[in-house]
């Protein structure tokens, strides 16, 4: 009874444990192997947009590997350089932007006392709520010739003709800012909250300027959520294709952009 | 000449809170002085104004004859050695005690110098590589007090200097500091909540309360003639006895309650006041047998504790009264009493303090 | 001098507490404006696909000011119940799975040594970096009538004919949970991890089952974590369009999925 | 009659970390037993073996006759006090307390009543309706308290009962805790570090080092005569003097070192025996002149801090030996000597503990 007890613990105890082993092979291993395979298949209309790398069908075991994918990438790197490239910059500097409007913030909500601070980090999280595309628009609308910054702007006479914001850099930075932030944001303020007061106040009492302090303590002491923050936001910037085509003029090509037209926006159903 | 530092109707409020509270106070050159108090009392409060980490909504803090009211932290005179030491984790211990030479801009040959000096000071030679982390408790105090002393501050501030450390490394430490002190000359504010810690390090101790100073004294006057109950208390284990003063006669005043009891007469006492009678337990001595002398009471012994040093007693006597004495365990010195057993206490009429809350 | 470098200071500190003032006002507060007022303009073909609610033309103020779009929910109210029902269901049902599958594992990290428990946070965000629409595709993948599951099954020789998983609900849930899983799992990972180990076994020292000790203190004091995570999946599914489109049947429609269609695919730039 | 627990061989691993290392201990019914010593040293892992909590990779553990092998922690007549109180934060007090009754299922009447003996066993009637957060320190340790007494089990497990306590309270709480054992006869076994708690609450200490029993007996024993020098450090203070035996004769060893000393003979100590003495400061005497009885030192006062109850003494002898002292303040007692000034201590033969180590 007692023996009997105890093997239904145990055993209870390796499904509690092998329950999620299994999820995480399932679910985060298997697509990236689906993902590797796509890469040898041939390309098809319908979802999804590629045939399957190798199967059973009515004649038995069937496969479609092929190199083509790769001979393409080979045949027309050049078309792929320049996109990459705009990628590599736009999502570096969205990064430094998110990081500059990012510390300030994340130093404000960590120095708050406890319950300002739930409500502020709820406030920066609170975007994640509201459907992404919905916010672009709300933007859009913001920016535009005829939005409401202009109208305000020349309601308040400050400007006669409306300030171009739209289809600019401006407009796709912040775009990627208004979406990016909170993960920035987030690393940050967890290294903050664990920066103690007494080592600022430690090292102006032994003489540091403002500057010195942030130099010479903040900075180092807040890397690690810098660089975590920074990863965060630069890798899935890299691939972002939303924003800039949405805020950003015809001549924004990036390689998730690039790779969404040749690929997704096939299948995409159409209304 | 006025006195190094001086003190005068300080007062500081958070909201509703007036956490100091027109304070003034006068501390010497030289002093090792120790600002004691529960937790919330004000004292951390008082530093961090000394340390010019906090406003001072009124009255005036002066250092050295200089009003510190426009100095910035950094300009004064003073530094601080942190509670929990405050390291920075990301320096050597070298870095950490050069911090503030660097920030002073000293001249590199110098910086090494003192850097060696100030590691010998605190017995840390050729440990100037290591990582703050990797040392223990003990040697991470003596980096933060190398670290504050590096500057040659005319007053150094300790917040609770001794909390972080193990009972062991706390009274060996405490010398050293003590030490330290007496070598270097500096003026020393000390801030705790250990009344021990308080009596073994300072030459004068203020006791705070609700942001007030109830009584600064030397520790020996502040434990045999505290000025109220809060501050017998405070300081060390006591029993009270309460009492109606019954005669004020040739230096002596009897007094009736529970018990009889006659005390040496402080002054200003008279017939009918009602007292407190406060009694520290090493002043009470236990027998088997009535000795015959004055303020002898009989008592059942109620618990008894073997500390090792001493054994504390905790007896009754007469209607209830409970009185908690202590009886060290000397060469010579047997317990006399055993757990449920009767005997007398007596003490010296002299040892007796009369309060009057 | 003194004077100078104190009003310095303390300017310095306002601007500091401004600056995300100012942006939190900027970008959380006028895009909620901005929605608000799309629902009182007119629909147009154009980014954004609506006119803007005011401003200032060549000939003045002018405003679009109309109750149009209200009319239209009033007139058209049945056709927006089903598919409310629709999505309120979906969403109540992906977040019940995702805390199914997400409160083990929560706990397994939480119990997990620090070393591990980074690594495993780390797997757990990092769908996250992928793009979402590549994940949804690896999924269709896997349950493609001749996908990898299928394939797998009938070499094993488990089944004869592939099993139907897509475009049923088994497909769209699975798609949800595989979105929406991190958000389920951070929070409850935030409260367990501050659960004492001593709790616990207080209450099976106290002659608590297992199930005892899971009910009378477990649950009860993770309660928080399953609301906050419940909130934060719940209300981004009920919006959610992208994945009963790609993963789901004809059949499904969706408040999501609807109002896209209305609205916003017109304006989705065409490739 | 066999012993109310029985624990033979007992071994825990952690990977190569030996935690309890082939230990045996016999606790009568009734005791208030003590396992002290540092952290890491497996007195933790061994209570919770004793609870259920923890595996026993060999040996075997018995209370009152039945081996707990296959006994779960739920079945056990254990309880235990968890470190830091592990109350339940969502519970009332009373919830807290009835938590256990209610888990065995009793009958609502029943619960109540016990609920109601329990809050008055710890002082708390009334007090069932507040929150844990609500309650001081010490209100919640006695909550703890009740709570793993509910079930009354024969045996009582308590891991550092006083540690998160502050100082003044901790030895009411002591002495508490003693009262409360007595009454119940409950076996209590106390997990401590604290040599002074131990020493106070227990009739009998184990010294855990390393994952082994150093030494069992009574406080007094482990204080007046350890077995080697770790106890002697570990329980209170002491000062160290090593010397080779010169002669053994008539009950007194003679011991030649840094000083000449005769110690009363343990016996088994030969002529050329190096030897360490080990003296506890209260042993010691200090007076300006010397008496001239036998081991009698000049020395120099090296630091003095007042305590209240004691005065603490660091004194210098020839060749540089060390000593620590402690002088009670007594009724009549002067402090003999100030800072840097020459006198001379003495100590008793008998009080001279002479270890190997």
């Amino acid at each position: 009874m007692a023996a009997a007890r105890q093997w239904i613990a145990r055993h209870g105890r390796r499904l509690v444990v092998a329950l999620p082993l299994l999820w995480l092979l399932v679910f985060f291993l298997l697509p990236l192997v689906e993902v590797a395979q796509t890469s040898f298949t041939v390309a098809r209309r319908g979802i999804p947009p590629f045939a399957p790398l190798w199967g059973f069908g009515e004649d038995g075991f069937f496969t479609n590997f092929n190199l083509e994918n790769y001979g393409l990438l080979l045949d027309y790197w050049q078309d792929y350089i320049g996109p990459a490239g705009n990628s590599l910059r736009l999502a570096f500097f969205s990064t430094l932007i998110c990081l500059l409007f990012a510390y300030p913030m994340a130093w404000w909500i960590a120095r708050s006392n406890p319950r300002r601070r739930a409500i502020l980090l709820v406030l920066v999280m609170l975007p994640f709520w509201t459907s992404s595309l919905l916010r672009i628009y709300a933007l859009i609308g913001l920016l535009n010739p005829n939005g409401f910054i202009n109208s305000m702007l020349m309601f308040l006479g400050v400007i006669d003709t409306p300030i171009r914001m739209m289809q600019t850099d401006f407009s796709i930075y912040m775009g990627m800012l208004l979406t990016y932030l909170p993960l920035m944001i987030l690393p940050l303020y967890a290294v903050m909250i664990r920066l103690e007061d007494d080592l600022l106040d430690a090292a102006a009492d032994l003489g540091a300027s403002r500057a010195g302090v942030f130099l010479t303590v903040v900075l180092p002491l807040t890397l690690p959520g810098i660089i975590a923050g920074s990863l965060l936001v630069f890798i899935p910037a890299v691939g972002e294709f939303v924003i800039p085509a949405l805020l950003g003029g015809p001549e924004q090509i990036m390689v998730g952009k690039h790779g969404r037209q040749g690929v997704v926006d096939r299948i995409l159903p159409q209304p | 000449m006025s006195p190094f530092i001086r003190i005068r109707n300080v007062t500081r409020r958070f909201g509703d809170v007036v956490a100091v509270d027109d304070l003034s106070l006068d501390i010497d050159r030289g002093e090792l002085f120790c600002l004691l108090g529960a937790s919330g009392c004000g004292k951390t409060t008082l530093l961090r104004m000394l340390a010019g980490f906090e406003r001072v909504d009124s009255g005036s803090i002066e250092i050295d004859g200089i009003d510190m009211a426009a100095v910035p932290p950094a300009a004064r005179p003073v530094n601080i050695m942190f509670q929990n030491y405050a390291l920075f984790p990301h320096m050597s211990v070298a870095d950490n005690i050069a911090y503030g030479l660097r920030r002073a801009g000293l001249p590199k040959p110098e910086i090494v110098a003192r850097l060696e000096e100030l590691l010998r000071l605190v017995r840390l030679t050729g440990m100037g590589a290591r990582q703050p982390l990797q040392l223990s408790g003990g040697q991470r105090q003596r980096v933060a007090l190398a670290r504050a002393l590096a500057r040659r501050p005319k007053l150094l501030l300790l917040d609770e200097p001794l909390a972080a450390l193990d009972k062991k490394l706390r009274e060996d430490t405490q010398f050293e500091l003590v030490d330290i002190q007496e070598r270097l000359e500096t003026t020393f504010i000390v801030v705790t909540h250990d009344q021990e810690e308080a009596m073994t390090l300072a030459s004068r101790i203020g006791v705070m309360d609700a942001g007030k100073l109830v009584q600064v004294d030397t520790p020996r006057t502040l434990y045999d003639r505290p000025r109220n109950r809060f501050i017998a208390d405070f300081l060390g284990t006591v029993s009270f006895l309460e009492g109606v003063v019954t005669s004020v006669n040739g230096g002596f005043v009897s007094i009736d309650g529970a018990v009889s009891v006659t005390a040496a007469d402080p002054g200003g006492f008279a017939v009918g006041d009602a007292v407190r009678m406060a009694i520290r337990p090493e002043k009470i001595a236990l027998g088997r047998a009535p000795s015959g002398g004055v303020n002898e009471i009989p008592v059942t012994v109620e618990d008894l504790a073997f500390t090792g040093v001493a054994t504390n007693y905790r007896v009754i006597g007469p209607d209830g009264v409970r009185l908690k004495l202590t009886h060290p365990n000397r060469r010579g010195d047997v317990v006399p009493l055993e757990w449920e057993q009767t005997g007398f206490v007596s003490f010296d009429p002299a040892d007796v303090v009369l309060l009057r809350d």
